[in-house]
């Protein structure tokens, strides 16, 4: 299989499905760029170029670019959704949900319910999460917790560019709204990458590792984290399972409870801040449904409860870390050497 | 005047019906029959009536959180409707929406909204859906006057202008937001805001039936032909408080015995056709009986209908997964 | 100590703060009410009454009316908050944090960590939440563990009246930004209310009960749901302890640890969606920090994951009941008779 | 022209200290010694300080991402911004903010904003500060021409016409927004939007620091003076990329070289004052020489300076609680 980059996998989804269905459109702030300027056309590609290209292939009409104005094409967006397009709007980065929540919690999520299960509404939001980038404060936040707490939404964090392309495809093709999180620091990782299209199904974990000692939940980037903790973990005799739900919402319950189960200890790993996070989710879900199974307190490791430094020496250390996850398992498995 | 007798009927039958529905609600509230937040539209019939006699099932409106009048004058079952305001499962929504957040999407009646100025995004979205896939539709948000001072509805207007969006933005403007004046609250002016976003805007009085319909026909038109969005500024009055329960001790104590008696949209119309000889007074009681016999039958519907049961209570949050 | 109403110690907080302060100002949609209107001025006091009579007291200038605009006077009262004024603002329905949330969470809550610790922003968010009131799915939701969630936010649900006096006085005293949750359910419950000022402290959590069988920690209306619960319990021989936090940031880990190792037996009731909320909050913390005193699975009682319905016959079974703590109790304590 | 010698050599030495700290930036963000994203002022340094230069403490300004020639026009310490900038312990915020969060509440320098449109209901907050304790301050926000198209900014218009209050809204319109052309994002016109509250606006060069400053007086006075709100319009141009790194593809191959050579604001403040006999070139030269040494020393202290510690990570998230 080809090694693509994260960026290329997304790029590559967006463009296999507007060519499999006219009705899938894109848009955002510069998703093509050069909007009424004298230059290059398709200057941009969106702030990291992830959509550059589509453009110049699909026509102004079907890659729009917008101003700056969220709260406008974002509902613009569920609007077109509602009435028979499948729009893929780009939130540029999930920090600006403020400008634009009430869209999409209160109306995208809500149609179905309140109209009695008479709307559909497949939309889909790219956006860019996480820290890493010396982003600072605005530019660097998580918060999928807050999109995967609200009923009617789905919440997809790809970990590599083979679950971006599988799960990005599903969210176009899913008929319900999809808040689909693409973490800044991954565009260049690359992996194998199918040239044909492929879907990931939503609610379907995907088991990384299997070991006997321990088991590892993580989501989005921080799987890689604890796929790296773990084989350096087994180096030294301990054996993990790692565990990457793929989507938060739906989350895959059973692969959860079943391999927390199997090894009784358990940490959860997730970059957001700590407070109802992801981490406290699968904690609190494993806590009461597999209690007796428990051999050890479930831990947590997450970021601090503080906004995202600039400094890359603050930056650098707010982020989880493998050694992180790796003195987590150590000290429920007993095994500090 | 380019209405033929039937449409003269049913803009009536659509008035009356409203005004009728209304009332009924009225009562009823405050018989404690229906419970939690309901916004009358009671006095503003020609407003939605008026705009909505120039569009079919391709058009898409976008209401308010005072959206029973935009619905049945776009033609949405006034049963339906009452059985989902007494939050019966045979209501249009199931009973999970009540009041605030009826719709009927195959109508094209994107619902009423509890969010002040949720709707003119959600309206951008129907118009380009239109545009892109041809249907000759055109979308229509309904804003209040409160409802124009908020940052989505101004979004919208130069999303829908940058865009040459098929929207028309009608901003109906019943001189109050909750208690608050329109006339303190809105700097400026509607049409200069309009001039603002390189839109026209037409501003007429709401009570009066043909100037809206005359209005509405032209930005209608404009939208429909690919002209780009429209505004409107209906000047209007409800008949009822902000939600029932409201005393409006915030209006002159004659103030709407004085529009009532003068500016009535119903009286008004009924004037205007008879004097001109389109419909006979006789006819047109028929009508009012007619409105007033079909709600009855609604009310007695809803009041019989059956309530939702525990196994609806996590139906419809998503397509394909429950939790 | 005289009976007051929910309404009334808000109201009266208010007005003392008022007072005692003449930075204190409070503004939002119609607080007074009647604004450029013929007829009566303070027609409202905010759509329930809650802020009735001062403006009268105060005048114009300090109980600021406003348009319809969220963005604009809740970012406003955060710019004056860090500019030397006192802000109140009331935010109608907290189901509106969607049109405003950056003001909040970009804005105010991150000030003082941006600007390495140079701006104090003494901003009160007063806002209406929970169900029962057949306001349906877009002005019944609960949504305080998105704010919980947000490093530099403050986050205080009253359970009572004398709570809501003392707290709401906190809040405006309190040199951080704090969202004061007020549910609607609840103004015209009564309580012991003395009527000069006092404060109660955040993060010190209040037990209302105490027992030996289990421990019931619950939050904002569900703590008189939990009390009510423990009452009957006890009548069936099962006691328990209840804990109102108060606050869910700063949260008083103490005594939820320490109530929670001595029962051993835990039950968490949070009237919010059960994804990323205050049950899997407080879940996670005690599996973390004192899994070798539980006896039994935490039990979480919530809401569902589905949007708040309107109609009566479905609300009334949406929202946790008593009988459900109670169940919960039973189920951990094996005391089912 | 009534700006004093001293005036004059003021506005100079902020104009030239801007582009000198800018430029030092470009040249260092390339060399790759800066992190993170950097919006450089270059080029527009007429409008804040032709601006600027009306106001003292008591005044507060809100900037955008493009935040370094407003807080060194509003007379913050380069030096702290640049340890800032480059995420030292000494910087203005400690290196928590970096460049798109710089501020300075003690100069009335409310921060950058990492959020288009952020500043604006900020600004109002400023303002009723001013208002409430009576301080004869203004509160001044500036807006892109991208960020005149936000809801924020639409919704402060109104809220400050309503409320009367001393504030400036000045959109700096370089043109594009990204790469997106002002042209096509912004419908209507800054000046007609302002009308659509009520407010007065002034459109001017935002090369010419003469008619920036005339057109600041005369808003900033109305607003001081009670009379509630005022826009001005600045048409001008931004040097570098959006971000440190843009390529700058979507304008036209001599754009900038021409703007340069007949509008740069240095430039044409120079020749003025010269032409004029306000100052003569050698001593401009000498504030040119200044600054540059300025920046040199800055740029110095900031990489020798001292990195944040991990004790320090946790601090200042709350004034009396920590996690
Ligand atoms: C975002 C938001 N803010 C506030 C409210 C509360 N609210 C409901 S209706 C209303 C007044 C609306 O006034 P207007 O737009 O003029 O419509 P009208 O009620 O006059 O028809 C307010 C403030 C809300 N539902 N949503
Ligand atoms: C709410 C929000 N949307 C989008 C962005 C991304 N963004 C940062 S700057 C910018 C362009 C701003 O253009 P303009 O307001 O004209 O300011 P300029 O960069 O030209 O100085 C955009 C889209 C953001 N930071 N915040
Ligand atoms: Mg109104
Ligand atoms: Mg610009």
């Amino acid at each position: 299989m080809p090694m693509k980059s994260y960026r290329q996998a997304i790029n590559e989804a967006l463009r296999q499905e507007m060519e499999r269905d006219e009705r899938v459109v894109i848009m955002g702030e510069d998703v093509a760029g050069g909007m009424g300027a004298p230059g290059e056309d398709d200057a941009w590609g969106g702030p990291l170029g992830v959509t550059k290209g589509l453009m110049p292939i699909f026509g102004r009409d079907r890659v729009l670019d917008t101003p700056i104005t969220e709260s406008a094409f974002i509902g613009c967006a569920a609007g077109a959704a509602a009435t028979g397009l499948r729009p893929v709007a780009e939130l540029m980065f999930v920090d600006f949900m403020g400008v634009c929540f009430d869209q999409i919690f209160n109306q995208a999520a809500k149609f179905r319910y309140m109209f009695g299960g008479k709307a559909v509404t497949p939309l889909t939001i790219r956006t860019m999460y996480g820290a890493g980038f010396r982003a600072a404060s605005q530019h660097s936040q998580c918060l999928y917790p807050l999109f995967t707490h609200i009923p009617g939404l789905k919440v997809a964090l790809p970990s590599n560019a083979y679950e971006a392309k599988g799960l990005l495809t599903q969210a176009i093709r899913d008929d319900d709204p999809v808040i689909f999180f693409e973490h800044k620091a991954m565009y260049d990782d690359e992996a194998d990458v199918p040239d044909e299209a492929y879907t990931i199904p939503f609610g379907e974990a995907n088991v990384t590792r299997e070991g006997d000692d321990a088991t590892i939940i993580a989501f989005g980037r921080m799987v890689n984290f604890a796929n790296e903790a773990a084989d350096s973990l087994a180096k030294a005799g301990i054996t993990c399972t790692v565990v990457d739900p793929r989507t938060t919402s739906p989350l895959d319950k059973e692969t959860i409870l079943e391999t927390a189960s199997e090894t009784g200890r358990v940490v959860v790993v997730d970059e957001a801040h700590p407070r109802c996070n992801m981490a406290t989710d699968v904690a609190a879900l494993i806590c009461e449904n597999c209690f007796s199974d428990l051999k050890a307190p479930i831990k947590q490791v997450t970021a601090p409860h503080a906004p995202v430094p600039f400094s890359p020496a603050l930056e650098d250390i707010y982020i989880p870390q493998v050694a992180d996850i790796e003195a987590a398992v150590r000290s429920i498995t007993g095994k500090l050497s | 005047m380019q209405l033929s007798r039937e449409e003269l009927r049913e803009a009536y039958k659509r008035m009356t019906t409203i005004r009728e529905f209304e009332d009924t609600l009225h009562e009823e509230f405050s018989a404690g029959n229906i419970p939690g937040f309901v916004h009358l539209y009671a006095g503003e019939e020609a407003s939605g009536v008026g705009v909505c006699m120039h569009l079919d099932d391709r058009d898409a409106i976008a209401s308010t959180h005072r959206g029973h009048g935009h619905c049945i004058a776009k033609g949405v079952d006034p049963k339906g409707m009452m059985l989902e305001i007494y939050g019966k499962k045979g209501g249009l929504c199931g009973g999970k929406g009540g009041s605030m957040h009826i719709a009927d999407l195959s109508k094209g009646m994107m619902g009423a909204n509890g969010i002040v100025g949720g709707g003119p995004p959600l309206i951008c979205g129907a118009a380009l859906t239109a545009k892109t896939l041809k249907t000759g539709g055109v979308a229509i948000a309904f804003v209040g006057d409160g409802a124009s001072n908020q940052g989505t509805t101004f979004e919208s207007y130069n999303l829908a202008k940058v865009w040459n969006l098929p929207a028309v933005f009608i901003v109906e403007d019943n001189g109050y937001a909750e208690s608050t004046a329109s006339g303190w609250s809105v700097s400026g002016s509607q049409a200069a805001r309009a001039s603002g976003f390189g839109m026209p805007c037409i501003e007429v009085d709401g009570h009066d039936f043909f100037a809206v319909w005359d209005a509405a026909r032209e930005a209608i038109d404009h939208a429909r032909s690919g002209k780009g969005p429209h505004m409107l500024h209906f000047r209007l009055n409800r008949y009822y408080g902000h939600f029932e329960g409201d005393a409006i001790t915030y209006k002159a104590p004659d103030e709407l015995d004085k529009i009532k008696a003068v500016k009535d949209c119903l009286m008004l119309f009924k004037q205007r056709v008879t004097e001109a000889g389109l419909l006979d007074a006789s006819e047109m009681d028929e009508i009012e009986k007619e409105s007033k016999a079909a709600i009855k039958d609604c009310l007695a519907e809803a009041k019989a209908g059956d309530l939702p049961t525990k196994a609806d209570l996590m139906t419809d949050v998503y397509v394909n997964y429950q939790f």
